[in-house]
């Protein structure tokens, strides 16, 4: 079964990957990014299960991290929705070259 | 028994996961999300990390996902939709790379024995159980969050306050006097 | 102090003499010199003034006012005051040398010029016999054009540098001639050339005349290419470049015929080429008649010229070890002889006929050094100075009063051109006579001095052509044919010459006739005392087969064959060797046989015959003058007009290539191939930089992905590799 | 005294900078969100901060005089790489600090919120350099990046700034996801997360092989970019070129200096048992990013964006440092880091003086003529440009050549070659901008420019300190050197014995 | 008295060479707190100063036994083993006086044609010497290799701000040229030194490196890339063209009399003896014979058709430094001496053509020969020193320029035949090059009015040339004062080369070979002590 979690993990984990590339809305991105989080979070649990707790903290850690990532980030989203009036990415290319 | 659990999980966890990425609406988007975050919480059990399944549930499903929800409606989004998936080429090139990185990353993880190559994977889960017995579902994680890992939690609250203080100064509003 | 003067001007005795202590030798050396500086400053100053002038846009007139500037009298005295006390000097040495039977050159040495712990070079020179000769030659001729310059640039503005230039040639010179080694001997050779260089372009504003200096230096250089290696071949071989050591060695390293030794002498040949106008590379003598025609004669006929003859006699000891040298030497100079002579038939420039007179009579002297006839060639050298330095300067007087008489009606007719002479004998009495005894001499009319000189060289080249064991007898004998019919060639253009200056009738604008005059005192008097010596200088060596017949004055002449037995310590070791490797030299001529004493007959009379004949024949006839004679001709006599289309065959053939190959070596190889290459990498660099930059679309899409590829990328290589 | 963890007071000690600094973080967070003021006014914060720094350097100095600790295996490290990164950290934040005074005010930033979250950051970053556990290692990143996050969207009415701000933060979440997967097999293959236990299990061959190669890769690939080695670097030129100019200056300087001290901590200490696996691959994302970081740099005509190329390709020259793996190259990187902020920060506050603390006049014609009318100021950034170019007399120079000493005795030739050869490709750029300074005469525009760049007195002490250490640091490196090698010593403890012939 | 006077040596000994390298930093400082005014009178008395000062090192210069004298090492960045380490041997001795004779002739020089932001200028002169010096003195790789990088950027801003036209252009292509071929020859340095294993920069830790055929070849590369750029050598000379005809004309001197030489010097003072094997490697020595004599004569070619005088002269140079590589790897006595005497006698004779063509280009803002023409009339002092100079740079003898080239090619005989051979077509070309430009320049028609007013030397112009001039004649007239100074240490290279020299070389002088006949090979080998290095290097 721990190959198993590891292989829903890693697969969970390419899907937020292609998300992240394909997806134009900043905070459908940002979901996407949890979504790999997640499948983090998956590896982490399935592998402490024989390795020892410390894997589980760390997805205790993860998650509180994840909080705040999303705090911040939905707060940088605001922000510059109030510029833009849009959350596309493809519209943000005052920065490039 | 897990097995079937497992299975079942992992499909809708799966499922969940592809919505999320090629669904219309950020709402939807994000109903699937909690599907896929439910199911891994489902997965969590099964491996006996039962606190962490309530904490996903709770923290993650309900309380982030909620946020989400809020900036979504903040920004009202839902309504002026915009195809924001990209088709084409573009799509296909990612999938392609997606599809091989995983294809790379994963290419050992069956050869994974059930105790992760660990010789004492067994005794581990053992004494993992037995603490459980002792301690309870939350013990086992808070006795060494408390004691070894005593300065990461500290390191943690450290951080949430960073983030507090970031969020706020970003989502303000302008003050008037700064627009032009 | 006073010992660096006293090292300085009598040097530090290296090989200590038998009973000779050579006066002040240095002195002879450093006098030249100190007329350069002084008359250098002089000139500066001068310059200085004319330059004010110039900028001021005005021309300078030194001679404007009453009395001369300082800067243009104090040379006449100094520039000739120096060549004469150094010819006192000279003298003074050649009286103690002359009873001091003299085996050993004197060597003194002043310092150590290039000393490293191989190479050994002291800044040395050596007095002996033939040293001796040549600085009698070049301080005495010297002496007299030096003095004959006065009188020729008198109203010239650079006056004072134009002997600030001769003096410093005359230094040279000496270099040159009593350097005791190849290295102090090329200082003096391409100092000679330096000289050549400015005084051909004296008049350096006109483009014309830089231009001929400019090519004498380069053309020079050649040879002088040629030199150096020869003095590498030498240094490699010896270990040494003094003359002493090289000679006294040369014997026991080479064998004859060996081809070390031959590629030396066959390089010091071409550096001898080059500085003796010697075919074909005497190319740069004809145009260096744009000098001054002192200069001409100083330089270009009687001394610098003359370097490379002595150069090859100074090497007799290699020349005697290479016979294939020497026969190249020989032909080269009896080919140079021929095609000069031939050339020197058409020509109207009254320099340009001395000039190639000389480049021919400079192919005699190499025949005798080629022929092994050492003494012949320098005593061709000797007379030939005589009276080319004779001829050039009656050339000079009479462009001297052409230029003045044309001047007088503003003419822009060419002074030096002989068409628009003819007739000058009237009104140049002392000069036509002067110029028809060097005339004579150089046709080699018995009992002139060119008449001893000539025979002598071509009397030895039938000679040793049928030396037993030459195997170029056959090869000597054409030169010996050859030269007999250059000497014929060499009455007639002279004669032609002679004829078209002074006789028949002026060609002159009215005008201009009355303004003809006779050269000042101070240029005949030079003249005068050259044509002595062309007449009596060939009594110094009237060979044994002659002394004693009518040409010889039945034997009543002092000094018989002295310059042979002179210059007898120099050439014997040379003929020593000769001997040995070819064989003693025939006692009669090829092909017709008959004795020297026959020969001489001959050769006279029929130089005799060709002149009388010439004057007959050309003096009659009407000369179209330069403006009417528009058409040049066709045919041989334009090939020989156009002299051979030496010039021409080399711009096409090298001139023009190497200029080409350097704009491509510039336009290509620099611009394109190194330059584009080193600009394309920094462009390339810039576009690489531009082309990187476009991967930045700004969108966070692309930026997510590459990083994903870059992921895949890294995880591939870690689980692959 | 010797910290053995037997009390939990000794955690306080050990992380006495860190403490010092956190509580005084919050104090300024205290004081500037409750006195309301106009946003703009607060310099006192600033200083206030630079305090807080100086009393933080003080703790790390005992520390690193006065302390040391009794094995390897605590959590947090109390080691001299440890300390002495903290004071680059520190210095880094100190100067931009400096550098941010007038710009604060000018821009009209809210001064509170900005200090306390540069302070914060750099406790994030303190935690990176003291942590030989994966989780504080992520945590500290984790604090570090969420402050820096808000620092570069800070200005939010410059849409360059929020746009910039979005980037980072959605490529930076994106890449810690990577991280943390490797994270998470790396501590399935061995076993934990502590570092020396890591180094342990592969050394005594218990870690599963599976799990740790694509687990080393995906932690190369988390840390390449954070340090932006290409291809990871995307994010950079954006992030740099957007965010408010001090705080690009902090971000080149101490961002990058934690993310390769901790990147150096788990490579060369823990993974170092499996040097097989990732040098090579490391070998080719320095060698890329030397090429690319400098090329590209060469193409950018806005003087701001050139330096954020430039970062780049300064991290390839860094990555060198990791790959070499001795203890040269790891004193290397240590002062190499130390002189990077100097020169680095320095550079970035002649950008601001010329842009006259707002975000433009970026472009490099600006810069014509400029050294000619504000002489000392074009003789700093020449100083501070030849500084980075690594030419000799400066400190960047001895930077170099002790890193190209490191590569040397590791026997990364080719490495080496391909560091000198960029070298000469940021010469260009860098040059370029002194020969704009230099030898053009500016046009009108760049005249106002050069006219209106005065720097406050603040800024002018810490230019002229910059470039005074900078010189010192090149003319005399010996002190700091030594102390930098002095530092490097001892980090690879055990392991670097059985690593000692691992170079290739 | 003696005892006095010795004392005043053993004192003048003790600081003479920190004193060379630092006083034109004091004196740059000087210059920066002077008025603009005044910043090149004191720039030019603080050189002329350093200038009298080294003049003692003439007297007390002691050749000895070749090796290092008046030596001092002060550690500097122990980690590294580095030290501030000076020392002066008969090579360096000219190359150092050289240095601070040009300095203040070229500073003397720039007093008219610089006219603009003098104090930075003068400045950037003053920290150049410093660095131009230091290298000569340097003893430590490590302080050598700075002091060889720090003179590029004085030059850089010499050439880019007081530059002409395409200034720019020409200082960045100077710059970065240059710093390809130093920064690679750092990683050689690094490569040597743990080679190596003394942990010492010094070069007698250098000298000990064993290093085998490979290594050597390799490092040989590196070097001599980037002194091969420096000196320049044939394909790598494009950038001295436009950095000379760029630069301003006390750049162009210094850049021509000085920087170049340092190129040389590495030559002789690095690659012969950290590399004896490559030095001699029969390959090594074709190409760089070869590239010595495509420099030659492609260099003279290419100056022939040159419309710009300064670019003429510039390609001039690439054909002098051309007699001094062959004169290096002809690995002859002569041959090393000639090439130093080239150095010399260049850095006189080509910094006097760049102040002349520095002061036609003040007068007539032009450097077109075309522009000109005639000037002798105007400006016969002028066309005088113009004159003399240009001989001594195509090796008339009596100038220093034949000494050097004669030596030069006389040494490479011994060895080389074939490449002395066509490096003597060189002594053609460079009248092909040169005697056109004088002619075109000071002789023909002054037929353009504005060349009328073409002034002659003024006398701070006789001042700036007067040494330089008087310099080539002594030179040309007795060398040996200079040729005896050099020798000792010209050998101690030589040794070195010879010492590894191997079977495999057949380059020989033909008298040595003859001379180690079968009989005594033994013994001769024995004498010279290889036979172990040819042993270990198979």
């Amino acid at each position: 079964m721990l190959s198993h979690a590891l292989l829903l993990s890693a697969v969970l984990f390419v899907i937020g990957t292609l998300g992240v590339i394909i997806r134009r809305n900043a905070i459908i991105i940002f979901l996407c990014i949890e979504l790999q989080l997640n499948a983090v979070n998956l590896a982490f649990v399935a592998l402490s299960r024989y390795t020892g707790i410390e894997g589980q903290l760390f997805v205790f850690f993860v998650m509180t991290v994840a909080a705040a990532e999303a705090a911040v980030g939905l707060a940088i989203i605001i922000s510059i929705f109030r510029h833009y009036k849009t959350v596309d990415v493809d519209k943000f290319n005052l920065l490039k070259w | 028994m897990t097995e079937i659990f497992f299975i079942l999980f992992a499909v809708v966890a799966l499922g969940g996961a592809v919505g999320v990425v090629i669904s219309r609406t950020p709402i939807a988007s994000l109903l699937f999300m909690v599907a896929t975050l439910a199911s891994v919480a489902g997965i969590y059990v099964l491996f006996e990390a039962h606190f962490l399944a309530a904490i996903q549930v709770l923290v993650y499903a309900g309380a982030i996902m909620v946020l989400f929800l809020f900036v979504i409606m903040l920004l009202n989004l839902g309504h002026d939709y915009r195809a924001d998936l990209r088709f084409g080429l573009w799509s296909l090139l990612g999938f392609v790379v997606v599809g091989l990185t995983f294809g790379v990353l994963a290419q050992g993880f069956l050869d994974v024995n059930d105790t992760g190559f660990r010789e004492d994977g067994a005794a581990v889960a053992a004494a993992l159980d037995a603490a459980v017995q002792e301690q309870g579902v939350a013990g086992v994680i808070a006795e060494p969050l408390f004691t070894d890992y005593v300065v990461a939690f500290e390191l943690m609250g450290l951080l949430l306050l960073v983030a507090i203080v970031a969020a706020v100064v970003l989502a303000k509003p302008r003050s008037r006097s700064g627009e032009s | 102090m006073g010992s660096v003067a006293s090292v300085l001007t009598s040097g530090v005795p290296v090989q200590e003499a038998a009973h000779w202590e050579p006066v002040l030798p240095g002195l002879i050396i450093l006098l030249p010199l100190l007329g350069f500086v002084i008359n250098g400053v002089l000139a500066l100053r001068a310059a200085g003034w004319s330059s004010a002038e110039v900028r001021a846009g005005r021309e300078w007139d030194p001679f404007a006012g009453s009395e001369r500037p300082s800067t243009h009298t104090l040379p006449t005295w100094i520039g000739p005051g120096v060549m004469l006390v150094a010819f006192v000097l000279a003298a003074w040495n050649f009286v103690g040398m002359f009873g001091a039977e003299l085996h050993e050159p004197v060597i003194r040495s002043y310092w150590s010029w290039i000393a490293t712990s191989t190479l050994q070079v002291d800044a040395a020179i050596q007095l002996d016999q033939l040293s001796m000769v040549m600085m009698l030659v070049v301080t005495g001729v010297g002496f007299l054009i030096h003095v004959f310059s006065v009188g020729y640039m008198k109203d010239d503005v650079g006056y004072p540098r134009y002997f600030a230039y001769l003096n410093l040639f005359v230094f040279f010179m000496l270099v040159l001639v009593m350097g005791a080694g190849y290295a102090m001997m090329f200082i003096g050779w391409e100092g000679v050339g330096l000289c050549s260089y400015l005084l051909i372009g004296y008049w350096f504003t006109d483009r014309e005349k830089s231009d001929a200096g400019k090519k004498a230096f380069i053309v020079n250089r050649i040879g002088d290419f040629g030199f150096l290696l020869a003095m590498f071949m030498l240094f490699q071989a010896f270990g040494t470049l003094d003359f002493a050591t090289i000679f006294a060695e040369a014997e026991g390293h080479f064998a004859v015929g060996g081809g070390t030794v031959t590629a030396i002498t066959l390089l010091l040949m071409l550096g001898a080429a080059g500085k003796s106008a010697q075919v074909p590379l005497h190319v740069w003598l004809p145009d260096a008649m744009a000098g001054p025609t002192p200069v001409s004669a100083l330089i270009h006929a009687a001394t610098m010229v003359t370097a490379g003859v002595y150069m090859v006699v100074r090497s007799g000891v290699l020349y005697a070890l290479a016979p294939t040298s020497q026969a190249v030497v020989a032909g080269v100079g009896v080919l140079t002889a021929l095609i000069a002579a031939t050339i020197a038939l058409q020509q109207n420039d009254i320099k340009k006929v001395l000039a190639y007179s000389t480049v021919s009579q400079l192919g005699f002297m190499f025949l005798g050094a080629g022929v092994g006839a050492f003494t012949a060639a320098i005593f061709h050298l000797m007379t030939h100075a005589f009276f080319k330095a004779l001829l050039f300067l009656g050339a000079g007087a009479v462009i001297h009063s052409m230029h003045h008489a044309l001047h007088k009606v503003n003419s822009h007719e060419d002074a030096q051109d002989m068409r628009n002479m003819g007739g000058l004998k009237d009104r140049m009495r002392i000069t036509w006579v002067v110029m028809w005894i060097a005339t004579l001499a150089i046709a080699g009319i018995w009992p002139l001095a060119g008449f001893f000189s000539k025979d002598e060289i071509i009397w030895y080249t039938a000679a040793w052509a049928g030396a037993e064991a030459n195997p170029f007898g056959g090869l000597y004998t054409l030169y010996w044919v050859v030269a007999l019919v250059t000497a014929m060639l060499t009455a007639f253009y002279m004669t032609r010459l002679m004829v078209m200056t002074f006789h028949g009738e002026t060609r002159l604008e009215h005008g201009a006739r009355s303004h003809l005059h006779e050269a000042p005192r101070v240029m005949t008097v030079p003249l005068i005392l050259l044509a002595v010596l062309s007449v009596f200088g060939g009594w110094v060596n009237v060979p044994p087969a002659l002394s004693e017949s009518a040409l010889g004055f039945f034997g009543a002449l002092p000094m018989t064959e002295w310059l042979h037995h002179w210059l007898e310590p120099i050439t014997h070791d040379a003929a020593a060797i000769q001997v040995a490797a070819l064989g003693e030299a025939a006692h009669d001529a090829p092909l017709l046989g008959g004795g020297e004493l026959a020969w001489a007959l001959v050769s006279t009379l029929a130089a005799a015959v060709v002149v009388a004949v010439a004057v007959r024949q050309l003096g009659p006839r009407r000369v179209p003058t330069a403006a009417e004679d528009a058409t040049p001709p066709t045919g041989l006599r334009g090939v020989l007009y156009n002299k051979w289309y030496f010039d021409e065959i080399f711009d096409r053939t090298i001139v023009q290539p190497v200029l080409a190959a350097s704009r491509w070596c510039w336009s290509f190889i620099d611009t394109v191939i190194i330059d584009g290459f080193v600009n394309s990498v920094g462009n390339f660099t810039r576009l690489a930089g531009w082309f990187g930059s476009l991967f930045q679309t700004g969108q966070a899409n692309t930026y997510a992905f590459v990083l994903t590829l870059g992921v895949l990328l890294v995880l591939g290589a870690a689980v692959f590799l | 005294m010797i910290l053995d963890y037997s009390s939990s007071f000794h955690y306080v000690l050990a992380l006495l900078p860190e403490v010092v600094l956190s509580c005084w973080g919050m104090l300024v967070l205290i004081m500037g969100v409750s006195r309301r003021r106009e946003p703009g006014h607060g310099q006192e914060f600033g200083w206030m901060s630079l305090a807080g720094l100086g009393l933080a350097a003080v703790a790390n100095g005992w520390l690193y005089w006065g302390v040391s600790e009794s094995g390897t295996a605590a959590m947090i490290a109390v080691d001299r790489f440890r300390l002495f990164a903290n004071w680059v950290f520190i210095l880094g934040a100190a100067l931009s600090i400096v550098i941010s005074l007038a710009y604060v005010t000018r821009q009209k930033l809210q001064a509170g919120e900005y200090y306390s979250l540069i302070l914060f950051a750099t406790i994030g970053m303190m935690f990176m350099g003291a942590a030989r556990d994966l989780m504080i290692i992520f945590l500290g990143l984790e604090l570090m990046s969420i402050g820096v996050y808000a620092l570069v969207g800070f200005n939010r009415r410059d849409r360059r700034s929020a746009e910039a701000g979005l980037k980072y933060f959605l490529l930076g979440a994106f890449a810690t996801g990577f991280l943390l997967f490797g994270i998470a097999l790396v501590y399935g293959g061995a076993g934990s997360t502590n570092i020396q236990s890591i180094a342990g299990a592969i050394q005594s061959g218990n870690a599963a092989n599976v799990l740790m190669v694509p687990g080393v890769a995906l932690l190369a690939i988390g840390f390449g970019f954070k340090v932006a080695l290409v291809p990871f670097h995307m994010w950079t030129p954006d992030v740099y070129d957007g965010a408010p100019t001090p705080v690009t200056a902090f971000m080149a300087a101490a961002v990058k200096t934690a993310a390769f001290v901790a990147f150096l901590r788990v490579f060369v200490v823990g993974l170092a048992g499996v040097y097989d696996q990732w040098w090579t691959v490391l070998w080719s994302l320095a060698a890329i990013t030397m090429v690319a970081g400098n090329v590209v740099a060469v193409a950018q005509s806005s003087v701001k964006r050139m330096l954020a190329y430039s970062s780049i390709a300064h991290g390839g020259y860094l990555a060198v440092a990791v790959i070499a793996a001795n203890d040269t190259a790891t004193a290397a990187l240590l002062f190499y880091l130390l002189v990077y902020t100097v020169m680095n920060i320095g550079a970035f506050a002649i950008v601001i003086t010329v842009s006259n603390q707002s975000e433009s006049n970026h472009r490099i014609e600006d810069y014509a003529g400029f050294g000619w009318r504000r002489p000392a100021l074009g003789v700093f950034m020449t100083v501070f440009l030849l500084s980075l170019a690594g030419f000799p007399g400066t400190a960047g120079f001895i930077a170099k050549y002790q890193l190209l000493l490191g590569a040397a005795e590791a026997r990364l030739w080719v490495l080496a070659v391909v560091l000198v050869l960029t070298t000469v490709v940021s010469y260009w750029y860098y040059l370029r901008v002194a020969w704009f300074m230099w030898m053009r005469e500016g046009d009108e525009t760049a005249e106002a420019v050069a006219a209106a760049a005065d720097p406050p007195l603040a800024t002018h002490v810490v230019l002229v300190l910059c470039v005074g250490l900078i010189l010192l640091g090149g003319i005399f490196p010996g002190a700091v050197l030594e102390l930098a090698i002095g530092s490097a010593e001892g980090l690879r403890g055990v392991v670097a014995e059985a690593t000692a012939t691992l170079a290739p | 008295m003696t005892d006095s006077l010795a004392s005043i040596q053993i004192l003048y000994e003790g600081w003479i060479l920190h004193a060379l390298v630092w006083l034109p930093i004091l004196g740059l400082v000087h210059v920066m707190t002077s008025a603009g005014e005044r910043a090149k009178n004191v720039a030019f008395w603080w050189s002329a100063a350093v200038f009298v000062l080294s003049l003692g090192l003439w007297w007390t210069f002691d050749a000895g036994s070749g090796g290092f004298t008046l030596e001092s090492s002060t550690p500097w960045i122990e980690s590294w083993g580095v030290s501030y380490a000076l020392g002066l041997d008969g090579i360096s001795v000219f190359m150092v006086l050289l240095t601070t004779l040009i300095t203040p002739i070229a500073i003397l020089g720039s007093f008219e044609y610089v006219k603009t932001r003098r104090r930075a200028f003068y400045a950037l002169m003053l920290l150049l010497q410093t660095g131009v010096t230091g290298v000569f003195l340097a003893t430590d790789i490590f302080l050598f290799y700075v002091f060889f990088e720090l003179t590029l950027i004085p030059m850089y801003f010499i050439v880019g701000i007081w530059g002409g036209e395409r200034r720019i252009y020409a200082a960045v292509k100077f710059f970065l040229y240059t710093a390809v071929g130093s920064l690679l020859m750092l990683v050689a340095i690094l490569y040597i030194y743990f080679s190596s294993g003394t942990g010492s920069f010094s070069y007698e830790a250098f000298l000990a490196a064993d290093l085998s055929m490979r290594e050597q070849l390799w490092l040989f590369a590196a070097f001599a890339l980037a002194f091969g750029i420096k000196v320049p050598i044939f394909p790598l000379h494009t950038w001295l063209p436009d950095a000379h005809v760029e630069a301003p004309t006390p750049g162009s001197v210094i850049l021509a009399s000085l920087l170049l030489k340092m190129g040389t010097y590495g030559f002789l003072r690095f690659l012969l003896p950290l590399f004896p094997g490559a030095s001699q490697h029969p390959t090594v020595v074709a190409v760089m014979l070869a590239l010595g004599v495509a420099g030659i004569i492609y260099a003279a070619w290419v100056a022939a058709v040159q419309p710009d005088a300064k670019k003429l002269v510039a390609y001039t140079s690439v054909a002098h430094m051309g007699f001094v590589m062959i004169g290096v790897f002809a690995l002859t006595v002569n041959g090393l001496q000639g090439g130093l005497v080239v150095m010399i006698s260049h850095g006189v004779s080509t910094g006097a053509l760049f102040l002349l063509l520095g002061m036609m280009y003040e007068r007539r803002h032009s450097r077109l020969i075309e522009d000109f023409g005639g000037i002798g009339r105007v400006a016969p002092m002028f066309a005088t020193a113009f004159v003399i100079t240009a001989l001594a740079s195509i090796g008339l003898p009596g100038t220093s320029g034949f000494i050097g080239e004669f030596l030069a090619l006389i040494g490479t005989f011994e060895t080389h035949a074939v490449t002395a051979i066509v490096a003597a077509t060189g002594v053609i070309f460079a009248a092909y090059y040169m005697l056109p430009m004088v002619q075109r320049v000071l002789f023909n028609k002054l037929d353009k009015p504005e060349n009328r007013s073409f002034a002659d030397l003024s006398r701070r112009e006789m001042v700036v040339l007067g040494p330089l001039v008087a310099l080539m004649i002594w030179v040309g007239v007795y060398p040996t004062p200079f040729l005896e100074r050099m020798e000792p240490s010209v050998q101690v290279v030589l040794e070195r080369v010879e010492g590894a020299r191997t079977a495999a070389h057949r380059g020989a002088p033909e008298r040595m070979i003859v001379d180690a006949g079968a009989g005594e090979e033994a013994e001769s080998r024995a004498a010279t002590g290889t036979v172990d290095e040819e042993d270990q290097d198979r």
